[in-house]
């Protein structure tokens, strides 16, 4: 009997959420309640009382922390997808990381906030991965988030940035899918906060997400599925 | 749709909330800072424009550690209302007021620096009492300065984010105004919605913008030539 | 009327005692610029409130009625026009004392209602703050140099229709420059100077004071009182009966009884022969009593009648011609006007 | 001088020639309230630019130079105290035509200098704008009432100080209200109503006109014009032969070897009978030529001497007495003033 | 804490070339307006807000449109300075100039109308050049309206934040300016520093505004009692 779910999803899961909510609608009839941010706002805000459900981190250390903290419920920690890091680039996706560094670059290469976002991190972690002389021949700019890179991306001020794979996948841009062992693993937790006022539905809604039709659907929308690695 | 059509809503009401309110506020408060002979003026006006220098999020932040049940203030509203005040729309009213209350008081307090005293006790000789020489003297001479801080803090409420997604948490139907709205069309890269409802928010604002300054024609400006 | 003001500002302390009977009416105000006389009103008008304002005015408590101020400078609304600003002073009278049309006109400012006060003159401003005053139906008018940017017979009609007001009743202190204007309008006024009042009285005693103390010759007047025997209402004068002698006045300052004429001391001639066919028709026999160095040409006759004291400006070529010495028997002959 | 301006406003259609000759120095200005006086003065300051102003004054081409402007309002520059006001004002001449000092002292505001605007009185601030205009140095100042705010004694004080500065060259353009302070001070004068110029020329010709057109007996004067015979300087006084006759003034207007003389009707008296031991020293022998029906108790005699004629308000009373007959032979007085 | 003091001063310079640059551009512009009598005027009025109507981070993303070398500004200012718009100062510093005008137009605005324009013409008829005239006269006589423009722009650039972000690509010494520090403090949940940084921009900022408004005392305020 209880209507409605309120998911606070991190912005670059917000469109597969918003899909899935759609289908878990009309399965269950639960109104799934969605507010988009970024992992940082949301779970400063949870940690203000936020009347949020679920809590779908875009990294593993926020809702982990929560847990810490004890106003998220340990037991429903889980992880739901696994992010891929993908590098767009407008003159042609490069064959590997190596031949990208050897280009001449005109324009800065964009890159999510290392400190802000999981694929910022995981991107400097990749460049980290070039043999320590590399010098970078590319200036770098910030995203504040994911999103915002892509953005620089798009409209044109950059011609190369390191992007999540699920934002490019679906376009008609050329990009180099980053091999995953170049950097440490995207995964994606979430939880159920501990004053939830619908328990019940969140538990459900979580079900849902993770389970094997939806997991597996994942890969479509540019991610792994959880369990994977 | 129906959440941008909420989010078109809450924003008129949040904006003409806050910039009433605002009006309110700082008239009183320009108006005896503009009499005050004190040096600790300066230190008053200083702190009004203060919000300013933080960016939004950042003020929103601290708002929201402020309004959060277990904080003084977020505790005694929660006492008096039964509510809590982040996440709410007195929560947002009340984060919108202190993020633009400097553009409502400082265009005030200017106008009514220059405003002639003489002016004033006419009035008051004329048996005018307080209300009646606010409502028939000093507010017409200054309609010009009012007109902009009502049509500053009117179109910062509308386009102010940072304070509002912090403290407001992007409820839709209970939070998410339309700037947030059009900040997540963008972010998805939903372009022909954002430039839709960028348009729609451009032109809307316009109109009334337009309307309000309209009502300066008449004013003190007529070319003594 | 008795009203006591003190304030002390930066660059004037304001002691002022004003002492009139009740039937005071129409009560001029003058002296030197920076005497202090538009801070008095300000202080009258209850708009300072360092000042400690004291008295009543026929009853009426000043710190308590409505007392309408026009400043020296018209200081019309700018957001309104003309009529708007006349109705407002209406809106905000406490009763409707007098006809809004009647003030308009009395003030003439009938053609100016739908103009906007920037577009005024400074003569047509000022006729509007007048009226703006009038039309809120004060106990007491302060009017501070209301027509000094007034043509001659626009000033006259104006102040004319003040005079009616007050004699309807509506108590006005006025100040102005220009003594003789206080004089034909005003019953009692007073002279102030840093602060202070210097005289004060019915306005032809406080012209007479004041001008046997001016510097200059041109200003000393002569004053006349006496009984007043008759008012020839055909030939609109009065007859007053001053030291035994008849003369005859337009515009004396009547007082019960009493009447009073002042004479310009330029105005007034001296004749040792009196003179029958002639149209001057005031002369009363005096004895010389000083005669003045000259000085530019003019010298001052000090005669005396009984009490009175007359003051005769005459040139000197007519002294060279008649050689008047201290003591002779004089006839001091003035125009009935 | 010759100055032709035109305009049209809402409310005022502007249409004046200034014609006066070029030894013009001190040209009064008059008129009925919202005449046009402060408008054409603003176009003259080249303030409005629908204004069309050609001509020039003694060869300064109006358009061309510096024109100082005296507003009817003081208009302080609010954020400046007095001395600063001045100091800006002489910053942006472009000669020190004045001494600084002089000027200050000259208008009477010396201790107010480091005065705020807003702490003045109207007559201080008036004084200090007059200054103000003074040190920016015009060729040409326009004065509007400048001194409609001060005492009697401070105006002629002030007054005198710009007479001075027009005998040293300084072309003054003054609006005031007072006829007879425009008379004794200008030396040529217009008269101005609904945006034309309805009379011009030297001062007492223009008052003589006006007086003889006003409605009211009291404002006519007398106009007594011939060939200069002496300055009497012991008496400082001046003899002037009128139509053979002499008669002596204070203040004659001398334009060259002829002279003329202004006298009021009301101080004129008529005598049938010549008195010889009278104070009073004209006399001229004339005919009466019209005896006007009694008004408020006085009637005027006009009288004529060769071509002259001569306004005399006499009382009703002393025509009662005496009878005056139109063609009777009279004897026209007037003190010496 | 190299980058925060980096953040700091190219923050100050950001906020003091904006400022200035704005109080150049705006007070021309807010004088003519206040002198134009067309009805046009009001429409050019509520151009001038409608930056503020749009969230920041939307307007930054507008202008990365438009600052593209793809687009026609872009791409002339490449032409022209040989650098790209985006990620520099120079972006920076046009970007907040768009978003701050409103605050020092229309405080000026109400201003110059409240103005009396007689002063100006005693000021012409002294033989004061345009510039004498604005400078000693107007200047001085609507300080308080200049005070608020330009502590109001002042503070909003050192505040503002989405459009700063969005343009500047938060470069190290080039483009990432305090507001965005602060954020990244926040949003790291590293309290300590976001407090410490918070703090002291707020007592800078204060005593910087108290100065500016400390220049007020003697304007045109003397109160006629
Ligand atoms: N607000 C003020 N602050 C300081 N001094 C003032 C203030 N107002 C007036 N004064 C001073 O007080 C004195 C009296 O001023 P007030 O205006 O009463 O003179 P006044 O008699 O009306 O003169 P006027 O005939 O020139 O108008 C003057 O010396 C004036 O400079
Ligand atoms: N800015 C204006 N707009 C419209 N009409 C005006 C304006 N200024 C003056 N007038 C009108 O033009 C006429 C002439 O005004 P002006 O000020 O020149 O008169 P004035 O002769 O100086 O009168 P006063 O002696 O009363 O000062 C008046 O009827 C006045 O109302
Ligand atoms: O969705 Mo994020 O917080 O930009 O990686
Ligand atoms: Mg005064
Ligand atoms: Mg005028």
């Amino acid at each position: 009997d209880e209507q409605q779910v309120n998911i606070a999803v991190a912005a670059n899961f917000a469109q597969p959420v918003k899909h899935f909510a759609e289908a878990f609608e009309k399965k269950t009839g639960i109104k799934p309640i969605i507010t988009v941010s970024s992992s940082g706002t949301l779970y400063a805000q949870i940690q203000h009382g936020a009347p949020f459900d679920v809590f779908l981190s875009a990294d593993a250390l926020r809702p982990e922390k929560l847990v810490a903290e004890g106003l998220a419920e340990k037991q429903t920690l889980r992880s739901y997808a696994t992010g891929r890091l993908a590098l767009v680039s407008r003159s042609g996706a490069p064959d590997s990381l190596n031949a990208f560094v050897s280009r001449k670059f005109d324009k800065p290469v964009a890159i999510a906030n290392p400190k802000l976002a999981p694929y910022g991190l995981a991107a400097s972690q990749a460049l980290g991965t070039l043999p320590a002389d590399t010098a970078l021949p590319f200036r770098q700019v910030q995203g504040k988030n994911i999103l915002q890179t892509y953005q620089y991306f798009t409209s044109g001020n950059v011609d190369d940035a390191f992007v999540a794979w699920s934002l490019v996948k679906r376009s008609n841009y050329s990009y180099l899918l980053i091999p995953d062992d170049y950097h440490a693993p995207i995964v994606q937790k979430m939880v159920i906060i501990k004053d939830s006022a619908h328990p019940y539905a969140a538990r459900r809604f979580m079900q849902y997400l993770l389970s094997a039709k939806v997991q597996k659907s994942l890969m479509d929308w540019g991610y792994q599925s959880a369990g994977k690695r | 749709m129906q959440s941008d059509i909420d989010a078109i809503w809450l924003t008129l009401k949040l904006a003409l909330f806050t910039s009433v309110l605002l009006m309110l506020i700082a008239t009183p408060l320009a108006w005896k800072l503009s009499r005050w002979q004190h040096k600790a003026k300066n230190l008053v006006l200083a702190v009004v424009a203060l919000p300013l220098v933080l960016p939004p999020t950042v003020l929103g932040f601290y708002l929201l550690v402020v309004f959060s049940p277990n904080a003084v203030a977020g505790e005694l509203w929660q006492l008096i209302t039964g509510e809590q005040l982040a996440f709410s729309f007195a929560g947002l009213v009340i984060g919108s007021l202190i993020y633009s209350l400097p553009f409502a008081v400082q265009p005030l307090y200017a106008s009514f620096l220059q405003l002639d005293n003489r002016y004033i006790d006419v009035a008051r000789t004329m048996g005018m009492s307080k209300w009646s020489r606010f409502r028939r003297i000093i507010m017409p001479i200054c309609k010009p300065a009012f007109m902009v801080a009502l049509g500053l803090s009117f179109a910062h409420t509308v386009g102010e984010f940072g304070v509002v997604l912090m403290i407001g948490g992007n409820i839709p139907g209970e939070t998410q105004v339309l700037s947030i709205a059009l900040f997540e069309h963008v972010e998805a890269m939903e372009y022909g919605k954002a430039h839709a409802l960028a348009f729609g928010l451009l032109v809307f604002s316009f109109l009334l913008m337009a309307l309000l300054y309209r009502y300066n024609r008449n004013g003190v400006t007529a070319w003594k030539s | 009327m008795e009203v006591v003001v003190n304030t002390t500002g930066d660059n004037l302390s304001l002691n002022v005692r004003l002492d009139f009977p009740a039937s005071a009416r129409f009560v001029g105000l003058s002296g030197p610029s920076g005497a202090g006389k538009s801070t008095l009103l300000r202080c009258l008008a209850g708009l300072s409130r360092a000042a400690k304002v004291n008295g009543q005015w026929d009853a009426l408590r000043i710190a308590r009625v409505r007392t309408g101020l026009v400043f020296q400078d018209s200081l019309l609304f700018p957001h309104l026009s003309v009529g708007q600003n006349l109705l407002l002073a209406a809106d905000f009278a406490k009763q409707q004392t007098h006809h809004f049309d009647e003030v308009v006109l009395g003030c003439k400012c009938h053609h100016l209602m739908t103009r906007m006060p920037e577009t005024l003159s400074g003569g047509e401003a000022q006729r509007v703050a007048i009226a703006r005053a009038i039309l809120n139906s004060p106990a007491i008018l302060l009017l501070d140099e209301p027509v000094s940017a007034l043509d001659d017979s626009l000033k006259h009609e104006v102040l004319k229709y003040l005079a009616t007001l007050s004699r309807g009743g509506l108590k006005i202190l006025m100040v102005s420059h220009d003594l003789r204007e206080l004089a034909l309008y005003t019953d009692y006024m007073a002279w102030m100077d840093a602060g202070t009042m210097v005289h004060q009285g019915p306005s032809d005693n406080v012209l007479a004071e004041l001008t046997s103390q001016l510097p200059g010759f041109e200003q000393r007047f002569s004053v006349f009182t006496g009984k007043l025997e008759a008012h020839l209402e055909e030939q609109n004068c009065y007859a007053i009966r001053c030291e035994g002698q008849l003369i005859y006045g337009r515009f004396p300052v009547i007082d019960g009884n009493e009447a009073m004429l002042t004479i310009d001391a330029r105005d007034i001639s001296v004749d040792r022969e009196a003179a029958n066919a002639s149209s001057i028709v005031n002369g009363l026999e005096s004895i010389i009593e000083g005669i003045s160095d000259s000085q530019d040409g003019q010298l001052m006759l000090t005669l005396k009648t009984g009490q009175t004291q007359i003051f005769a400006l005459i040139s000197q070529l007519s002294q060279e011609r008649l050689h008047f010495k201290v003591g002779e028997t004089v006839t001091a002959r003035f125009k009935l006007r």
